[in-house]
């Protein structure tokens, strides 16, 4: 529950109307078949709030409901709430790996509790196309494959930004000091800097706890930094451009964060200080002109969310896990034959699935590690909104070596058949 | 008039007041007394607003004072002092005083509270320290000052001499006379006897909490066999 | 009614409830709805927690010691496991052991400090320690096999440790636990009937009675800190295996803070009490959330609950239920007279 | 390395500890709470700042409406729950309001999500340099708010419960409630002046706090933390050492943030320092032998 | 040297003198300890059962000196007390609050049932909370007999108790020397109840000892009569 998502996105604007919409088969008829049973698991509680995704993802169910369902049958959603605790992930993801008519997860938004989920998913063959990941085992597992680029991938794209524009010569990184995931991060730029001989004038990690950002920006000050990357929850990220504007210590260096400060209330939250302020963005940007994808998630969100729903990447991605789930199931020419057994070889072999709210094709495949998702775009602020700054590039990532590599020999950013 | 009336008083659930009656004229001094557990001290709790089920009639006066709170009680004239020596333990004994004098107009209170210390002088050395490490007695002594020092028109007082040292009790007593005789009337437990006979002039017995005696201190004080017949007296 | 008849009245008590328990562990697995998945994981950890739980109602219900601090020894616990499974080998039930051991040693260092003063300072002390711990989990991660001390392996491609041999499934594994907890509840009970537990509720009331006694005060303190942490290290360990990891986000000081809420809702003055208070604390929250009751409104219940079991039913949900049974028993019992 | 902004930082946050610290002694102090809530109440104060400029009230209007409603929250709590707290021991007092706290934290949860969000007091944007060279630092009048604020309101309060008839009042209730009652203090007027008094300090608390670190329900809630251990070296009753307390853990702890070696530690300073407190100043113990009561 | 001897023993609280300087020794029997309020007789009773630290001075009870003992170990060499505000355990038993004194004490449990016995408490397995005024007073006897006593503290045991409950109480404290051989020391301020159960007694006021002997010379003493009983000489029979 939240109140004070301000700024709706501009509505239907483009092609698509709520009207005519044309979800899955897009006839119009409601499905009454027996059900499907999907499920998510999301952070909805507990101080983190990740649940516009499968929320999302719920809208578009709905409204693929309204139009045939998949051929016929209606997909049944279910949401469980892991209130940031990763024991409690394992339990849902137990119960939906238990429950032999869930066929897939989808959509989910987890904070915590890849590594844990996924071992349950394992045993049981259960695959999820998961709508945001966070920490590194959400990128580093078999049964999980995340639509959204991550934290890692983020921070490392706002360095190449810099790095393409000159002003990376020397680059500062502020995180948090949490296991699996903002190490994960600092060692991507780490590794990167040293690959390529960027000067690190700092790469530090900060208590979660912390209220007292004074440390973190005299180092920042004294480091001469050209350019900087916050990788922080966006409630941190504004609290340390609140402490650095009370200093007036912003000075030349180019500010930016990660994807996750890429919220529609961020840049009006810090000011008009901070007019500028640079953010990378894991999908298209949500208050971008037009694109297929784009309009179709507006018009679902506008037909079948609550009213105070986020428009916000979150909700971009569950909509697109959504997405392609339903088009990987309606390619099941028999839907009497739909279980989980046909619905994981169909997830598993999905290639290429292009969409407007990506950059590059995504892919599943068998694997260890999933991250089709490695090109992203930059953002800016203006006059408290975010407005593009730079398209699709794909990002750099030592880690991704052996994916991209994995790309390219199997041919898994072409449509299959 | 403190008129007590049919009162009954339950406490953990069992009712052990059984319809008491009771009456203090200003001025006047009655002894209420009975054996251990008979019910004294719950009907003084009953009285002070401290019992919270109650059956009856308190009042002052006209003015019922059943079911009202402690501190409406007070404000109604009747101050009480508890059993067991009871006082603010971390509050100094010139606080202690000063706490119960403010209900006397402010420029009557360090007045109020000097007169309570001439009465009890030994208290006068330790009126800065904290009433919690006065010895049992002393505390004792401060728990009566409080009830008094705010000059109430009835002063129930729940076993007076309790840890008292026999000098001061022989000290207390023509004080209590005094106090009486400025037209305070006195609801007195006390443990001695001998001391209840020398103050009251009506003395009400207690037995398993209902009256088994009411009579005239002096007439007791010729027949003192009657009180303990009265003591062991059950309804039966 | 003579001494004796007390004790066994008391043991009666007991073996209705190991009874119970037994039944209990024997059939809910089997339960359709409860007996597979979410259900059966959510009980299982329920179940751990009750270790907690009765940890903290010990404190609180005999001795008077609020422990804000429980979770976070959860933690310590945890972490312990992990840490000496992927430095030994050893089997599980020595590590468990090992771990309760560990936890004992932390938990009284910890808090003996706090002691010295009022009941206040320990339960704000021991607030501030469950932070602390927070920030220390948090900083070191939980063992997952890696090298050094805090045997952590930062790639992320970290093993899990296995469940113990003999609960090698989710049911098996409930069997084990509950088995566990048993034992443990059983071994506090016989504690607090005997002579430490009398020797507590003397210094519960009061230093000066227990010391006049002959009680070393505190060296008794000292002892139900170590026993209660102990019992609470078992628990961490029950819930390292359970998943085989565990990650710092589960040991918030904000759950401790819900432990001990649902402690008192469930009532800490008896062991039953302890096993309400393990399923309040997870079962509930997981129950309202199916039902559709947002997360954070859970909070808002059990906080809530609190402040009106602590205001109005001080023996919580147990002593009601003991009311009732006694109550139950009495009027049977005059029936029985009657006929 | 300049470590004047540090010093200023740390007696900043330093001097809101040293006031909630003090809200809550005057509370415990009155009502024998020790209120766990008070993190809490200031937190929800915050939110409804951060709410009310966010929909177009001026911020000197929502900050005084959230006073009231600090104070507002806390007298409610006192009204419904202080009649049966007044009948249970210290300990059981202080339980339930961490289980208020619990409540309050939830549902701040609810209401708002995790969204980026900042609390900016105009005051904060007028500022000043101090020192010169490399040792200077910014100073705002935020700032100069929560020092002059704290000092002031520990005068006030010291004074109050000294002189006042309705100080000494709070005083008596803090020691026996009962008894006080029986001497004819009005408790449930004493308490509740307490409970109003207190959430104001802890409504402002919050408010200056979140402005000056991070507006977020859990963290403003655990703040309480070290407020408390502050509460703990004024050993529950000195006005005086809560408010010195409250300012030395809030220096440490920023001085210790500045070394980059120990900043880790720097949430443990409250617990270090009033560990340190409790064990220095408790070598000669005499056994109260208290009374027992059912 | 069997007994109890106190050797210049003093106690400061701050700038008061609870206890000056006071020497005196008990032997056997019943011995009482009397003087107004506030004279130091609850203070003695904490000196020796480790509650107060006395400044100088030292005490023996059997030749062995108290003072270096911790408190709690008092009670195993036998030093047993009662208190000006009974502390019966209300979460326990009767039963269990002998109990508990006589198992840390290393006694034998038989000698719980004695004790028990002894001062006559019935239903035993009563929880302390639903007992009496007068049976929490047996009680908190029971606790002082049980086991090897050798020396009894009672401060103020008959205080709030009615006269046949006081007669009651003086029996037990009068056999207590006979039935276990300890040495008891009684604080009280009802004169008859010293008076009936006491050989000697000792008389403090304001921390000093002002007269030891025979109570019937003590009660005498013009000093004790003016200093403690409040009376002048030809006022005794009001007593
Ligand atoms: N809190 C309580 N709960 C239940 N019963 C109680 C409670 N307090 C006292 N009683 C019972 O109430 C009865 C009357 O007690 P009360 O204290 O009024 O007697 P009393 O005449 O004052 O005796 P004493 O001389 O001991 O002071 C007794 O039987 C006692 O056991
Ligand atoms: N903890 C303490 N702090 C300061 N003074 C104390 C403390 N305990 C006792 N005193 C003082 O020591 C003196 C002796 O007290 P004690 O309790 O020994 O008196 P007592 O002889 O037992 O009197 P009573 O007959 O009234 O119980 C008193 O003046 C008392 O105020
Ligand atoms: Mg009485
Ligand atoms: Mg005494």
């Amino acid at each position: 529950g939240s109140a004070a998502d301000s700024d709706a996105i501009p509505g239907a604007s483009g092609t698509q109307s709520a009207a005519d919409l044309k979800c899955g088969l897009g006839n119009g008829n409601k499905a009454t078949g027996a059900p499907i049973k999907v499920a998510a698991i999301a952070t909805e509680s507990g101080g983190v709030d990740f649940s516009s995704s499968p929320k999302s993802a719920k809208a578009y169910f709905d409204c693929v409901n309204d139009n045939g369902g998949i051929n016929g049958r209606p997909i049944q959603y279910a949401i469980g709430d892991d209130a940031l605790d990763p024991t409690k992930t394992a339990q849902l993801a137990a119960g939906y790996a238990a429950d032999t008519s869930v066929v897939a997860m989808v959509g989910d938004a987890t904070f915590v509790g890849c590594q844990q989920a996924n071992s349950e998913y394992k045993k049981a063959n259960l695959y999820s196309i998961t709508g945001v990941g966070v920490p590194q085992a959400c990128f580093q597992s078999s049964n999980i494959a995340p639509v959204n680029a991550g934290p890692r991938t983020s921070a490392l794209a706002t360095l190449q930004y810099f790095e393409r524009k000159g002003e990376a010569s020397k680059f500062f990184a502020a995180g948090l000091k949490t296991v699996g995931n903002g190490d994960w991060v600092s060692a991507g730029i780490n590794a990167y800097a040293a690959e390529k001989g960027i000067e690190l004038v700092g790469n530090v990690l900060s208590d979660p706890a912390e209220s007292n950002w004074l440390p973190l920006i005299s180092q920042i000050a004294s480091s001469k930094a050209t350019s900087l990357v916050i990788a922080d929850p966006a409630p941190i990220a504004a609290s340390i451009l609140q402490a650095a504007e009370q200093q007036d210590a912003k000075g030349e260096i180019r500010w930016a964060c990660t994807a996750s400060c890429y919220d529609a209330q961020f840049g009006q939250q810090i000011g008009s200080y901070w007019n500028g302020f640079i953010a990378n963005s894991e999908l298209q940007l949500v208050n971008a002109a037009d694109g297929k994808d784009l309009n179709q998630w507006r018009a679902v969100m506008a037909k079948y969310a609550a009213k105070g729903a986020p428009r916000d990447t979150f909700s971009q991605a569950g909509y697109l896990a959504g997405k392609i789930f339903v088009d990987t199931l309606l390619k099941i020419s028999d839907p009497s034959t739909i279980n989980r057994e046909t619905v994981s070889k169909a997830l598993v072999g999905i290639t290429g699935y292009a969409s407007d709210l990506l950059c590059a094709p995504w892919y599943y495949g068998e694997a260890d590690e999933h991250h089709a998702n490695h090109a992203t775009r930059m953002a800016q602020v203006k006059d408290g909104k975010w407005v593009s700054l730079e398209d699709c590039q794909d990002v750099d990532d030592p880690e991704t070596d052996n994916i991209k590599a994995a790309e390219q020999s199997q041919g898994l950013l072409k449509p299959s058949a | 008039m403190l008129t007590i009336h049919d009162l009954k008083v339950k406490r953990g659930g069992r009712e052990v007041v059984h319809g008491v009656h009771l009456e203090v004229g200003p001025g006047e001094v009655v002894a209420l007394l009975g054996a251990n557990g008979a019910g004294k001290s719950s009907v003084v709790l009953a009285i002070a607003g401290l019992a919270r089920e109650t059956s009856g009639q308190v009042a002052v006066g006209t003015k019922s004072i059943r079911g009202l709170r402690p501190n409406q009680v007070r404000r109604a004239g009747v101050a009480t002092m508890q059993e067991g020596h009871r006082v603010l333990t971390d509050m100094s004994v010139a606080d202690n005083l000063r706490v119960a004098s403010l209900l006397l107009p402010r420029s009557e209170r360090s007045a109020a509270v000097d007169a309570m210390l001439d009465l009890f002088p030994e208290m006068h050395k330790f009126a800065d320290r904290p009433a919690g490490s006065l010895s049992g007695g002393q505390q004792q002594m401060l728990a009566l000052a409080t009830a008094m020092v705010a000059r109430p028109d009835f002063l129930v007082i729940d076993e007076m001499s309790l840890g008292l040292a026999p000098v001061v009790v022989a000290r207390l007593v023509p004080a209590l006379r005094d106090v009486a005789a400025r037209g305070v009337g006195i609801l007195l437990i006390e443990q001695f006897t001998r001391v209840a006979l020398e103050l009251a002039a009506r003395v009400t017995v207690l037995a398993q909490g209902v009256v088994t005696l009411q009579s005239r201190a002096a007439e007791l004080r010729e027949h003192p066999d009657r009180l303990s017949v009265a003591y062991n007296l059950t309804e039966a | 009614m003579s001494p004796q008849s007390v004790a066994s009245n008391r043991t009666r008590g007991l073996i209705t409830g190991v009874a119970l328990a037994v039944l209990a562990v024997v059939l809910v697995p089997s339960l359709p709805g409860i007996g597979a998945g979410l259900g059966l994981r959510t009980l299982t950890v329920a179940v751990i927690y009750s270790l907690a739980a009765a940890s903290a109602g010990v404190l609180y219900g005999r001795l008077g010691l609020v422990s804000i601090m429980q979770v976070g020894l959860v933690a310590v616990g945890g972490w312990t496991t992990l840490r000496l499974h992927y430095a030994t080998g050893l089997p599980f039930e020595v590590v468990l052991l090992l771990a309760a051991l560990v936890t004992a040693v932390v938990g009284t260092v910890v808090s003996l400090p706090a002691l010295r003063l009022s009941g206040l300072s320990l339960a704000i002390t021991t607030l501030m320690i469950a932070g602390a711990l927070e920030v220390i989990v948090r900083y070191t991660g939980f063992p997952n096999g890696g090298p050094g001390f805090v045997g952590r392996d930062a790639t992320g491609s970290g093993s899990t440790m296995p469940r113990p041999s003999l609960g090698q499934d989710d049911q098996t594994y409930f069997r084990y636990v509950a088995v566990v907890v048993i034992v443990v509840l059983v071994l506090l009970w016989w504690l607090l009937a005997s002579r430490p537990g009398r020797a507590w509720a003397a210094i519960r009331q009061g230093d000066a009675g227990a010391m006049a006694s002959g009680i070393n005060t505190t060296a008794y303190r000292v002892l139900a800190l170590a026993v209660t942490s102990a019992v609470t290290g078992v628990a961490g360990a029950l819930l390292a295996a359970n998943s085989g990891v565990l990650d710092p986000v589960s040991f918030k000081a904000q759950q401790s803070v819900l432990l001990f809420a649902t402690v008192l809702i469930a009532g800490a003055f008896s062991l039953a009490g302890a096993v309400i208070g393990g399923l309040f604390f997870y079962w509930v929250p997981q129950l309202l959330n199916t039902w559709g009751v947002d997360g954070n409104l859970v909070f808002v219940i059990l906080g809530l609950g609190t402040v009106q079991a602590i205001t109005t039913a001080p023996h919580g949900i147990a002593g009601q239920l003991e009311n009732l049974s006694s109550a139950l028993r009495s009027r049977t019992g005059r029936r029985v007279e009657e006929s | 390395m300049n470590l004047l902004p540090f010093v200023v930082a740390g007696l900043v946050i330093g001097s809101v500890y040293a006031l909630s610290g003090v809200g809550v002694l005057v509370l415990y102090r009155t009502t024998g709470v020790l209120n766990f809530a008070h993190g809490a109440i200031g937190g929800l104060a915050a939110m409804l700042a951060w709410q009310f400029i966010e929909n177009g009230l001026p911020a000197s209007a929502a900050i005084a409406l959230c006073v009231t409603i600090g104070a507002a929250v806390s007298l409610v709590f006192g009204v419904v729950a202080g009649p049966y707290l007044g009948r249970i021991d210290e300990l059981r007092k202080a339980v339930a309001t961490l289980g208020f706290s619990l409540a309050l934290l939830g549902l701040m949860l609810y209401l708002w999500n995790d969204k980026a969000r900042r609390l900016l007091l105009p005051t904060s944007l007028t500022g000043f340099s101090v020192g010169n060279g490399e040792a200077h630092a910014r100073v705002n009048l935020t700032q100069l708010i929560c020092l002059t604020l704290a000092i002031v309101v520990v005068t006030g309060a010291a004074l109050a419960l000294r002189y006042t008839a309705i100080g000494t009042a709070m005083r008596a209730l803090a020691s026996d409630r009962e008894l006080a009652a029986v001497l004819g203090t009005s408790v449930r007027l004493v308490e509740n002046a307490a409970w109003a008094v207190s959430g104001a300090i802890a409504g402002i608390s919050g408010v200056l706090v979140a402005d000056q670190t991070r507006l977020e329900p859990a963290f403003l809630t655990f703040l309480v933390i070290p407020e408390l251990a502050a509460v703990v070296v004024g050993r529950f009753r000195s006005l005086g050492m809560t408010m010195v307390a409250g300012l030395v853990i809030g220096l440490v702890q920023s001085l210790v943030s500045s070394q980059p070696s120990i900043t880790a530690f720097s949430t443990a300073v409250p617990f270090v320092i009033a560990t340190v407190v409790i064990l220095a100043g408790t070598r000669r113990r005499t056994v109260t032998i208290g009374v027992v009561r059912a | 040297m069997a007994g109890l001897t106190l050797s210049n023993v003093t106690v400061r609280y701050g700038g008061v003198r609870s206890l000056d300087d006071v020497s005196m020794a008990f032997e056997r029997g019943v011995c009482g300890l009397i003087g107004p309020n506030g004279a130091g007789k609850t203070t003695t009773f904490n000196v020796l059962s480790g509650f107060t630290v006395a400044a100088t001075g030292s005490a023996e009870l059997d030749g062995m000196d108290l003072l270096r003992v911790a408190p709690h170990r008092r009670a195993r060499l036998g030093l047993r007390r009662s208190f000006q505000q009974e502390q019966v355990i209300r979460a326990l038993s009767a039963y269990d609050n002998v109990r508990l004194v006589a198992e840390h004490t290393r006694s034998a449990l038989t000698s719980v049932g004695r004790a028990l016995d002894y001062v006559g408490l019935a239903r035993a397995e009563r929880l302390g909370s639903e007992l009496t005024l007068l049976e929490r007073r047996l009680v908190e006897i029971a606790r002082c007999i049980v086991g090897q006593p050798r020396l009894v503290l009672l401060d103020e045991p008959a205080a709030g108790l009615d006269p046949t409950e006081s007669e009651r109480l003086l029996k037990l404290i009068t056999g207590i020397p006979d039935e276990v051989g300890a040495l008891v020391l009684l604080v009280d301020h009802d004169m008859d109840l010293v008076r009936a159960a006491c050989g000697t007694v000792a008389v403090l006021d304001f921390g000093k000892l002002i007269a030891f002997g025979s109570t019937h010379e003590v009660l005498a003493s013009a000093q004790v009569r003016r200093a403690y009983l409040g009376v002048e000489d030809d006022e005794e029979s009001a007593c």
